[in-house]
């Protein structure tokens, strides 16, 4: 268009190029983990949603973790997974974890339960297991809600469900309290309330990335789902529910100082926006 | 939360009637009944997008999407069939990248078809219809790199996409490719305008088909569906309207709305 | 053998690989992308083998002796007959029982999906002893003349003209601003996510990757 | 019927009747073929379109009991949930129509090898890359089988046999970070796009900037810390930034999506029903049979 024309310092402010946007960002986040400067936070309405439904599952259910996440996503959903497991800790609810989606991200939330299992002394098999990966994603959840030891099979170890300790009396979907989907694919909390929730009345939440929670928020007012923890803030506020803030925090730092940068992107932008088309209209 | 595991008296009617609207709709406009329909910019734009690769005399790209045999991925299919009726006719070339193994014979086989329905047979090259990887991010920085490598012109992304969109779209942005994108879940649809052209948007992709090609039988489905969402919002209505009067909570016409909607057999 | 070293370098350079396309697409990158969709492809035929068929067909056919499996494959070849034009039939049959299904899964999810949602929508537009009239305005209203204005947008077959039409042109405008004001918010709260996923690799690369190797190089003590 | 679908009774058996399977489903297909026409031909697949979906669909909408198989007399074997007697089918079908598809991972595999291979052959620029393409799918496929079938260790070691540590650098060490490294790069993407589209050009470009610059601020402390001097609750908490954003996600956001997602469901049920009839003549397979 005008490419070579001189440019004026407010046309300039429209079009920063790419990669010092690419390179500043990177310095922001960069900076931040490094040296965070941490900032308070207070828990929504949607978060405390899922600290609740965990505490008011009755005492003989068990609660399925669908952990359907892998490293891509781990910044997110990990310190969310690892929130809600202290959570079952603390209220002595038994947890199974399973993944539909992420064949490789099961092992992730494996390492991760077996850590803070330790700091509960919580044994595997008795207060919580893991149920491994399970191909098949509707398939496995129509099948399963009619029978679950069948269905599983065998544990993330290869050892058969039905003989751990805790899968005494565990038979069929009535027997579990509550299901909580971790998860950054779309799709897969589909299957959970329309072949589990809706049809058999499970208690259902979440935890998303703050990609997806947009999409859900119509199953939050819905009823659908108990309560939807949203991204890394999501993650950072169930740390403070559960009294153990940590690497959720951190990251919140780095993300208010980006989310500025950002901001001040689209400030400078629409500054130069303004300004241009202002001394345009007084050049005519 | 009630049971949907299966359908109750009133979802079998609900259902058997939309059903129903849609199909005789469809019949009366096969048996040549005039139907209208209004003006959808980011349709209207595929042919201008198709014209840009033709004047540059350079490739077309087209993603169908992240999903398998579905039923949103056959609506990809079938717009993708009409560019490619486009394209052939003005010997343009496009590439169509597949993730879904499932889906790309499909995709080879409908691009074949809509060669041989525009006359140009010939015109078909199977090594452009490319299976890329069934992996999310695989699949997006192959098809960067196939856009960028082919240099094309245009690109079109229509059918199930996720975060793979803006990474699809914001490179083909920077190769100045003229993007059109439509995809029906509403959450990719903010990057989507951000990064492209013309998009898109909601049910405007269902109307796709009926819009480019005018066949009978899709105007009178589309219309159909107008008749049948004109029959859900006066649902919504009369929900609103009893909620308002008895009150929300539990009351008794709340209580019937429930087991109606949200309690199958 | 203990690859964790290997893994930790590996990690490193291809993600510093694929950054590259920051930049542009360049030889870098696209050799990572090479890498990347050939691993991809491979892992197909692993994952395909030892999560799909050799449980659900391979062990039934032959270790419980359901014969019968063995028309899955039969069927499930009729697809590769798309290279061949006088049998290309048979490729269309098995496609068309795909096209069938895909059609049923639709119709079966139809109302466990939607009609709980249909029914979150009949909100009171009245104030009650639950809730008052700020919050019915601020939340109910709004709710329902989003809700409608954004589903008149999507009527196609009625023009805009007309008493009836205008009106409808009038609020499938408003819809469409309602439908900017969504996307927006969608836009601005992707952002988290987004910037979170470069966070993660930060945390990789300084504290898995850089800084233990300074320290193996006895610079940062 | 349920006696000729009975497993076989030894190795030696189930060997015959995998024949004797395969000999019978090959002369179908090649009596089909042969007798056939065009319209035969049209008429089979629109038949095994409509049943494919008829099926599923019948299972879902036909009335249901608990204590047996409606209609039939047949017991329920899960008298807990109400079933037809189509019901006990949908398992199955599933399982086959997954184990149907996943044959076609041969044709991806096959149009990649093709695109590749040529590359090579002809020594088209770049065609180094192929190359590593075949390795990398190579390595992977080999090593990811071997490691596979290693027999399982007793106790877990960090210490493994060497193919399945090729493996684990291949998974965790490229395949793995790719894809985090690949995802990540929205973080850089997300910030132009926002610099770039949210310009106040028109009024439809300002809400959106609106909508965005709320709910990005709400959702960090930040964005808590500039409000934060005004009461938690009444109506100015209503104008608390962290209160603002999620009332623009959850009573501005949601029913624009409902309204969109109703719109999707109902356009969506029209393809469905086009395609279940074979009423989208033209699109897919217009000439032929």
């Amino acid at each position: 268009m005008m490419a070579s024309a001189p440019q004026s310092p407010w046309q300039r402010l429209q079009g920063i190029p790419r990669y010092y946007i690419y390179l500043l960002l990177a310095a922001v986040v960069v900076w931040q983990i490094l040296f965070p400067i941490r900032l308070p936070i207070t828990p929504s309405a949607a978060t405390k949603g899922v600290f609740a439904a965990i505490e008011s599952v009755p005492d003989g259910k068990l609660i399925i973790i669908s952990a359907d996440w892998d490293a891509s996503t781990q910044a997110e959903t990990g310190p969310q997974t690892e929130a809600i497991i202290h959570a079952c800790f603390q209220h002595h609810k038994r947890f199974a974890l399973m993944s539909l989606g992420a064949p490789m991200g099961i092992k992730l939330a494996d390492d991760l339960a077996r850590r803070v299992a330790e700091q509960y002394d919580a044994r595997y098999g008795v207060e919580w297991c893991n149920w491994g990966y399970k191909f098949g994603y509707d398939n496995v959840l129509i099948a399963m809600a009619k029978d679950i030891p069948k269905t599983i099979g065998t544990d993330f170890h290869g050892a058969p469900v039905a003989q751990l300790p805790m899968m005494a009396g565990v038979t069929e979907i009535s027997s579990i309290g509550l299901v909580i989907e971790i998860t950054g694919l779309a799709g897969i909390s589909e299957y959970w309330i329309g072949l589990i929730q809706g049809v058999y009345g499970t208690p259902f939440a979440s935890a998303y990335t703050a990609v997806m929670a947009p999409g859900y928020y119509p199953f939050l007012d819905s009823k659908q789902m108990k309560g939807m923890l949203v991204g890394a803030k999501g993650g950072a506020e169930m740390e403070l529910l559960v009294g153990r803030p940590g690497l959720g925090g951190a990251i919140m730092a780095a993300q208010s100082w980006a989310h500025l940068f950002i901001i001040a992107l689209i400030v400078l932008g629409n500054v130069g926006y303004l300004l241009a088309s202002a001394s345009e209209r007084r050049r005519r | 939360m009630g049971s949907l595991e299966h359908a109750n008296w009133f979802m079998r009617v609900l259902f058997g009637a939309m059903c129903a609207i849609i199909v005789v709709s469809v019949l009366l406009a096969q048996r040549g009944r005039q139907m209208f329909i209004r003006r959808i910019p980011g349709l209207s734009a595929i042919e201008e997008a198709v014209g840009r690769a033709t004047e540059m005399g350079r490739p077309i790209f087209f993603s169908p999407g992240l999903w398998g045999i579905s039923i949103v991925t056959l609506q990809a299919l079938a717009i993708l069939a009409y560019v490619v009726r486009l394209a052939a006719t003005r010997l343009t070339r496009i590439i169509v990248g597949v993730c879904d193994p499932t889906i790309f014979p499909v995709a080879e086989e409908s691009v074949r078809e809509a060669y041989a329905s525009a006359g140009r047979p010939e015109g078909f090259r199977p090594e452009d219809v490319r299976f890329v990887s069934d992996q999310q991010f695989a699949y997006a920085l192959g098809s960067v790199g196939i856009m960028s490598r082919e240099q094309v012109a245009t690109s079109f992304f229509f059918g199930m996409f996720f975060a793979e969109a803006l990474i699809l779209s914001e490179n083909g942005r920077a190769l100045g490719a003229l993007q059109v994108a439509g995809c029906p879940d509403p959450v990719q649809i903010p990057f989507f305008i951000a990064t492209c052209d013309y998009v898109v948007i909601g049910d405007e992709y269902y109307a796709a088909s009926a819009y480019l090609t005018r066949e009978p039988t899709l105007t009178g489905s589309l219309v159909g569906q107008d008749i049948v969402k004109a029959v859900v919002l006066a649902l919504i209505v009369l929900g609103v309207g009893l909620a308002t009067w008895y009150g929300g909570a539990a009351s008794e016409a709340r209580n019937v709305l429930f087991k109606l909607l949200a309690k199958g057999a | 053998m203990n690859p964790d070293a290997l893994i930790v370098w590996a990690t490193a350079i291809a993600t510093l690989g694929v950054y590259t396309i920051l930049y542009r697409e360049n030889p870098v990158s696209r050799l990572f992308e090479h890498i990347f969709v050939g691993l991809s492809a491979g892992y197909l035929i692993v994952a395909t083998w030892t999560l799909n068929l050799q449980g659900k067909w391979w062990n039934p056919m032959v270790h419980d002796r359901k014969w019968y499996w063995v028309f899955a494959p039969i069927v499930g070849l009729l697809f590769y007959f798309i290279y061949s034009k006088r049998y290309l039939w048979l490729a269309r049959l098995v496609m068309g029982l795909f096209f069938g299904t895909a059609a049923g899964y639709f119709f079966r999810e139809f109302f466990p999906l939607y009609s709980p949602q249909v029914y979150a929508c009949f909100k009171p537009l009245r104030a009650d002893a639950s809730i008052g009239w700020a919050d019915v305005i601020l939340h109910h209203w709004i709710f329902v003349i989003i809700l409608l204005t954004v589903m008149s947008y999507f009527f196609f077959s009625v023009p805009h003209e007309g008493r009836f039409g205008r009106a409808l042109g009038r609020s499938a405008g408003l819809g469409r601003w309602f439908l900017m004001i969504a996307f927006g918010a969608m836009f601005g709260n992707t952002v988290m996510a987004r910037i979170s996923l470069f966070i993660g690799r930060v945390q990789f690369l300084l504290n898995d990757w850089l800084i233990p190797s300074f320290q193996r190089l006895g610079l940062g003590g | 019927m349920r006696s000729l679908f009975r497993p076989a009774a030894t190795s030696a058996a189930l060997y015959w009747h995998l024949a004797a399977a395969i000999i019978a489903s090959i002369a179908i297909i090649v009596l089909l073929h042969r007798l056939l026409g065009p319209r035969g031909r049209r008429w089979l697949i629109a038949m095994v379109t409509l049943l494919g979906g008829l099926y599923l669909g019948m299972e879902y909408f036909l009335p249901v009991r608990k204590d047996m198989l409606w209609p039939s007399h047949i017991p329920n074997p899960n008298p807990a949930r109400g079933a037809n007697l189509l019901s006990p089918g949908i398992e199955p079908v599933g399982n086959m129509l997954s184990v149907i598809g996943a044959f076609t991972v041969g044709l991806g595999i096959y149009s990649l090898c093709q695109v590749h291979g040529r590359n090579i052959i002809r020594r088209r620029s770049g065609w180094q890359n192929s190359l590593a393409f075949f390795l990398s799918m190579l390595a992977m496929l080999v090593f990811g089988m071997w490691s596979y079938y290693l027999p399982k260790p007793k106790i877990e070691s960090p210490i493994m046999p060497w193919p399945k540590a090729t493996y684990e650098v291949l998974f965790n060490g490229l395949f793995n970070p790719l894809q985090a490294a690949t995802f990540s790069l929205l973080a850089f993407y997300i910030a132009s796009a926002a610099y770039r589209a949210f310009r106040i050009r028109s009024a439809e470009a300002a809400l959106m900037m609106a909508a965005a610059f709320i709910v990005m601020l709400g959702q960090v402390p930040v964005g808590a810390w500039l409000t934060s001097g005004l009461p938690t609750t009444g109506a100015a908490g209503f104008f608390r930034l962290e209160a603002l954003g999620d009332w623009v996600m959850s009573w501005l956001n949601t029913p624009a999506q409902r309204g969109i997602v109703f719109g999707i469901a109902i356009g969506g049920l029209a393809m469905s029903l086009r395609i279940w009839l074979s009423l989208e003549r033209g699109t897919f397979f217009a000439e032929q049979g």
